[in-house]
């Protein structure tokens, strides 16, 4: 076992760091630290100008093959830039779905055309995407999908017509990718189909949802007929779900390290608070502030050996298995300590009508990091399943 | 032994169920608690005038009902319910429990009455220490003549922006903990007194500060012997806390109730989500705790009428209220928190109410103490004394 | 609502509070406080005698009406019989199967001549009975008998064949009743019998179970044509499962408050320990000797909800269904606070090999509590399918 | 950056597990925890001469093989996960770390070879106050000459009444806390030293009380400096804590695998216990504990390597070792107590060895201090300091 970065992975952190001290100030200070959760959709045209930024500097897409303009950048690298990035206290990365989701997508399943057309402007943080997998009654059940795709003979295209939930910054983005049933007979994985969808069309509506905090991260986007042109599916249709999870996992893990950093920040916060307002005193105050650090400590090792790829032997990695409850859970307590640490102040906003503190906002926010990309409960039978090998809940 | 409900507390819980069913529904809540107000004074008015609810424990000779706790616990187990946003708990269970325990007869005399025919009162006695006991006041009064005047801020007073009659409490300068407390009932509108609505995160209750600079009072408006009002000050307090915790049990169990209606309806993976086990089983927990909840907030508001009957059971009263707002507190928020997961993706909407009583399980676990508080405060009664080795 | 018994109850207690101190010395000194929970096997003469005594004051069976015996006694009386019990620190009543499980069942279901046959010798203390529910593959699964019964035509009685597990004080028993399959066809709660076997007889052999504290309180009963007479079945061959519902019906709670008082020793005695080691200065110690403390409190304010029969309006007892789940996790967590209390010296015996401390065994036990008479799993089961309406777990 | 297993660890692993699933059978721990001494001389006489266990991490220069902390805590997992019953940790985790930690370069070469050689030996610290910092430093060390002479009880000795070496703390009269400790390492047989069997409610790790009545030992017993040997003790209850921590997740490990294994062929209601979701959830987090708590163990083992390699990592080990001990007792307790709890009426008869386990996640979880313990120690660091308000 190797603590350690190599030598050249701790020059390449120097390089990252340097660039991003020289870079991110200026016209750039303002966003600093913004973006986050529960920021996302703040300050939206200086983080658009940033991805150019970031673009210039060949700081977008680094673990994208050289031949699509990425650097090829190993996993270290790319946990080091994430950590380098939130350490700087970079924005939130507008471009983030297109970098991390669609593109390691389109090089592994698109067609070459598809990669010409949409890799370059992902490249240069010139064209934005979001998601569009969940609907109302796909939620845990995310093979349900209802929105369905049928093939105009005539016009040649194809016509989308349903409704995706809980889509980021549908208004800020050029491109949705969405799963939609082909077959109108099929039902679960089977049938459906994985499009490329414009936002700026009639067919396309986008909602904001409020959320509990009072400010609208998350869109509905109705689609009616939204247009869809012959090549801007990926894969066969009825290939839909497979591109759908294999986009799912080319997530390995690189931005745990990066998160843990906002999270650590959070935890400084409230231990500056609990120091100066005398709640370090409070035994119990003591003892969860502890244990906050010791989960945090704890997730960080434990990120270390998922990112190390697992025993040698070759088995599961359950320890990335268990990180999306283990993270979100310790986040939700997290969120009580930091209201609990400010006893009544908790309750007293920075400015009425409802404008919550950074403290308070994370609060509330935790409250869904135990439901969104799966529910604890969802990834709880994922790890009995799979992970213990304990039988399968029925479908209905 | 009859540890229920009377035929006529049923009757007077379900009045207030339908009555709160028809005015309090989310929209109007919604409505009301978008406002500094934070209440619709359309509907207080139907409060007092139809329902004579702020009447409800004040004795009959003041023009009250002379009803008792448990009638109070109950109807506040309801408002907890339906989110009640209205001046109801700062002006019954805050300034009407002051008056009833710390008032002369001549102050129960004029006050009593106004507040039966719909005056809004409260209670202010913490500053910004953060400290829900005797520390907590810190409000200065100093004799001048035949006057007492009182300069400091209070911090987290219900209502306290709007409310028409004031009961505060000061300390003589110098003094800490119990020492040097009086307590004092007021016109809001005194000369040297400035209000400020503080937003909170809970929007269904409201907070004030309040600014006391060289406010001037004569002997009448003294409750009791001055600088000795501390035990009245912790009766009304753990009075306070009672009824808060009543709040608590009705949105505990209103949490539990939305939840599994919502179980009930969603399907996912083609079942119904009420149908998964550790579903069931969150919501079983759930169940337990509401019920083991009620069960504390009705003994304590037992304790409160022999409190108020000076029964021998009297003595229990501080013990009883920290039980329940231990209890309470840690149910509700529970109760609340597993709903928001439950509810899923919903829960964390402006548009589903899970997360209104979320909101309301915080800031009434926050307000008189919470968990932590009130067991180190029944630690120090059960573990503590000279014989401590 | 009234928190007081009424002045007729009170006398009551007076009465039995003398009684029990004017009796429960001299040769019963020694039995104070012993024969409870993980003592059950202990000191078993004197308590048999004991039984006699009590009998001979007229306090054995005083819920049962009046013709078998019982002094009518309300629901109340019977409460403040067991606090006052309680209180005097009487030993675990070798008799109580009979007096509050069998006996009830007796005068509900039974015959007249089984009245007259078994309910005296009960009444008196001079039979003992053990309970045969439980097997081997029934244990949440109740129903799930695999027990057999079948009537031997030309010698005109029953003969039982099977195994029963969890039986206490089957060693000191006379009798047993079993339920048992008599339609060998049948599945789950059909086609049952609720039989009264004779312990002593070669067709019944007892073997000891040993417990985590090295402890035998239980047994397994095995059964291998185990005589009983054609008139010693409870109702007709096939209403065994309703006879064996309407017995565990029987149990309403009067002994609740009693059982509450040997908590609240348990704690009193751990608050002594705090105080006098120095734990009560640890302020997490603290806050958990105040939650169990609060809890037990509300664990008597949940049973005076009980035993006052809910509200008025009729409505599911919901205090009384939780009361299972909340006093065994309650009682485990207790288990655990005890040992934390004692620190170091939690793990130190009273002496070699294998002699466990009052409060050492009582932290062993206490991890049966949530699994004996119905796990927490099935409590959730039952709370979530009766009182909320959630839908039933299905069968295999 | 490699937080995993290499080859060569990975293989000293699956061989400890694969010797200890012959040797440290239900039947076998059974057996052994029954005795008064609590293991099998004749298995251990293997341990030490067929599998060279003591001389894990003892450098090569003094007979060891000279592997490293990872390897060592590896080992203890798979022997926290088999209840091995065995002078294991005392000799190794215990007095051998002592001894490379504060002895001098005589004392290593005289006692060293003889642990290699299978001789056993502990650490005395404690005294009967029940503390695991300096504070449970009890026993009295005062000059005479050139002799040193200790009196006083140690409490809590893991195989102390059996070990046939002693290393003991012992601090100097009127001296507390930090001030004033020294070590020294000894011959158990010295005269004035009476030892005693504990029983124990886990039987399979034994604990003795030691009696020093004038214990007088010359200027070669003494490790490093009189009265100065704090910062010594400090690290070797660091490296113990990591090295328990590692028996721990072990047996947290197994807890889970023995249930699952139960879950999966028990019946009920005609379907596999493993078939209920809340049994799964309640599976899934177990495994999520042990998973933390694995990754809390190898870094801490890796902490543990900077700190005999003199790295700059070094620092980190009282923070680690307090992680690592703060989790893994929680986890451990938990993975047996749901696993007694899973397994149903079984779980709690003697017969099933999740109890077994369960005992066992008591006393490691009390050995060393419990999680409160190490949480208010990391709070020290975190939270205090001299501009705290």
């Amino acid at each position: 076992m190797k603590l350690r970065f190599s030598a050249q992975d701790e020059q390449f952190r120097a390089e990252v760091a340097t660039w991003l001290e020289q870079n991110l100030g200026g016209e750039f200070e303002e966003i600093r630290g913004r973006g986050g959760p529960g920021d996302e959709h703040m300050l939206v045209e200086e983080r658009k100008a940033w991805e150019r930024k970031l673009h210039q500097g060949g700081w977008t897409c680094i673990g994208w093959p050289a031949e699509y303009g990425g650097r090829n950048a190993t996993i270290e690298q790319q946990v080091i830039f994430n950590e380098e990035y939130a350490r700087a206290r970079g924005p939130g990365r507008m471009g983030h779905i297109g970098e991390t989701l669609l593109g390691p997508t389109l090089i592994a399943f698109g067609s070459e055309g598809q990669k010409q057309r949409f890799l370059p402007p992902i490249l240069r943080g010139e064209e934005l995407w979001c998601q569009g997998y969940s609907e109302p009654s796909a939620g845990s059940d995310l093979a349900n999908v209802k929105t369905r795709a049928r093939f105009d003979e005539e016009a040649g295209r194809w016509l989308i017509t349903g409704q995706k939930v809980w889509t980021s910054l549908a208004h800020e983005s050029h491109y949705c990718f969405v799963i939609a049933r082909v077959d109108p007979q099929s039902v679960g994985h089977r049938g459906l189909g994985f499009f490329l969808i414009a936002m700026n069309q009639p067919g396309v509506t986008v909602r904001p949802i409020e959320q509990l905090t009072g400010t609208c991260e998350f869109n509905e986007v109705f689609f009616d007929d939204a247009v869809c042109g012959p090549d801007d599916i990926v894969g066969a249709p009825g290939d839909g779900w497979k591109v759908a999870m294999g986009l799912l996992g080319f997530e390995r893990g690189v931005s745990t390290l990066g998160q843990q950093m906002l999270f650590n920040n959070e935890l400084d916060e409230i231990i500056r608070i609990a120091r100066s307002n005398g709640a370090a005193r409070d035994p119990v105050i003591r003892q969860r502030i502890a244990d906050a650090h010791v989960g945090l400590r704890i997730m960080r090792f434990n990120s270390m050996r998922m990112l190390s790829g697992g025993t040698s032997d070759g088995s599961l990695q359950k320890e990335a298995m268990i990180y999306k409850l283990y993270w979100s859970t310790w986040h939700r307590n997290l969120g009580k300590l930091a209201m609990d640490v400010l006893g009544p102040e908790s309750e007293i906003l920075d400015s009425g009508p409802y404008g919550l503190s950074r403290m308070q906002s994370m609060y509330l926010f935790t409250r869904s990091d135990t439901i969104y990309g799966g529910t604890n409960q969802i990834q709880r039978n994922i790890i009995a399943e799979r992970a213990l090998g304990m039988p399968r809940e029925p479908r209905g | 032994m009859e540890f229920k409900f009377s035929e006529e507390q049923l009757m007077i819980r379900d009045t207030a169920d339908a009555f709160l069913a028809e005015v309090s529904t989310s929209a109007a809540v919604r409505e009301a608690m978008a406002t500094e107000l934070g209440y619709d004074p359309m509907l207080w008015q139907r409060m007092c005038e139809e329902m004579f609810w702020p009447a409800i424990h004040i004795p009959e000779q003041f023009g009250g009902m002379g009803l008792g706790y448990v009638e109070l616990v109950a109807m506040q187990e309801q408002m907890g319910r339906y989110l009640l946003c209205a001046p109801f708990y700062a002006t019954v269970c805050l300034a009407t429990n002051a008056l009833l325990v710390a008032a002369s007869e001549q102050q129960k005399a004029r006050y009593l009455p106004a507040i039966v025919s719909g005056t809004t009162a409260t209670l202010a006695y913490t500053g910004s220490n953060g400290q829900w006991d005797a520390d907590a006041v810190e409000a200065i009064c100093t004799r001048e003549g035949e006057n007492y005047v009182i300069s400091g801020n209070y911090r987290f007073v219900p209502d306290g922006h709007s409310a028409q009659l004031l009961v505060v409490a000061a300390r003589e300068p110098g003094t800490r903990g119990e020492e040097g407390i009086s307590l004092f009932v007021l016109p809001a509108d005194c000369p040297g007194i400035s209000r400020h609505w503080l937003p909170t995160m809970d929007q269904t209750r409201k907070q004030a500060r309040l600014d006391f600079d060289k406010v001037t009072l004569d002997a009448s408006a003294l409750m009791g012997e001055v600088g000795q009002a501390w035990p009245q000050l912790a009766q009304i307090i753990d009075l306070a806390t009672i009824a808060i915790a009543g709040d608590q049990v009705g949105g505990a169990q209103q949490s539990l109730d939305s939840t599994v209606a919502y179980l009930k309806e969603r399907v996912q993976f083609g079942r119904k989500i009420a149908s998964y086990q550790a579903v069931k089983h969150k919501a079983a927990d759930m169940m337990l705790k509401v019920e083991a909840a009620r069960s504390a907030i009705y003994y304590a508001a037992c304790i409160a009428d022999e409190f108020f009957q000076g029964g021998e059971l009297s003595v229990e009263l501080p013990e009883a209220a920290s039980i329940a707002k231990a209890y309470c507190s840690d149910a509700y928020f529970h109760n609340a928190g597993t709903g928001i997961q439950l509810h899923g993706g919903v829960g964390f909407t402006a548009e589903y109410d899970i997360q209104l009583y979320f909101k309301r399980a915080k800031s009434t676990e926050t307000f008189l103490g919470n968990a932590s508080y009130h067991r180190e405060r029944l630690a120090r009664t059960l573990l503590d004394g000279s014989d401590l080795l």
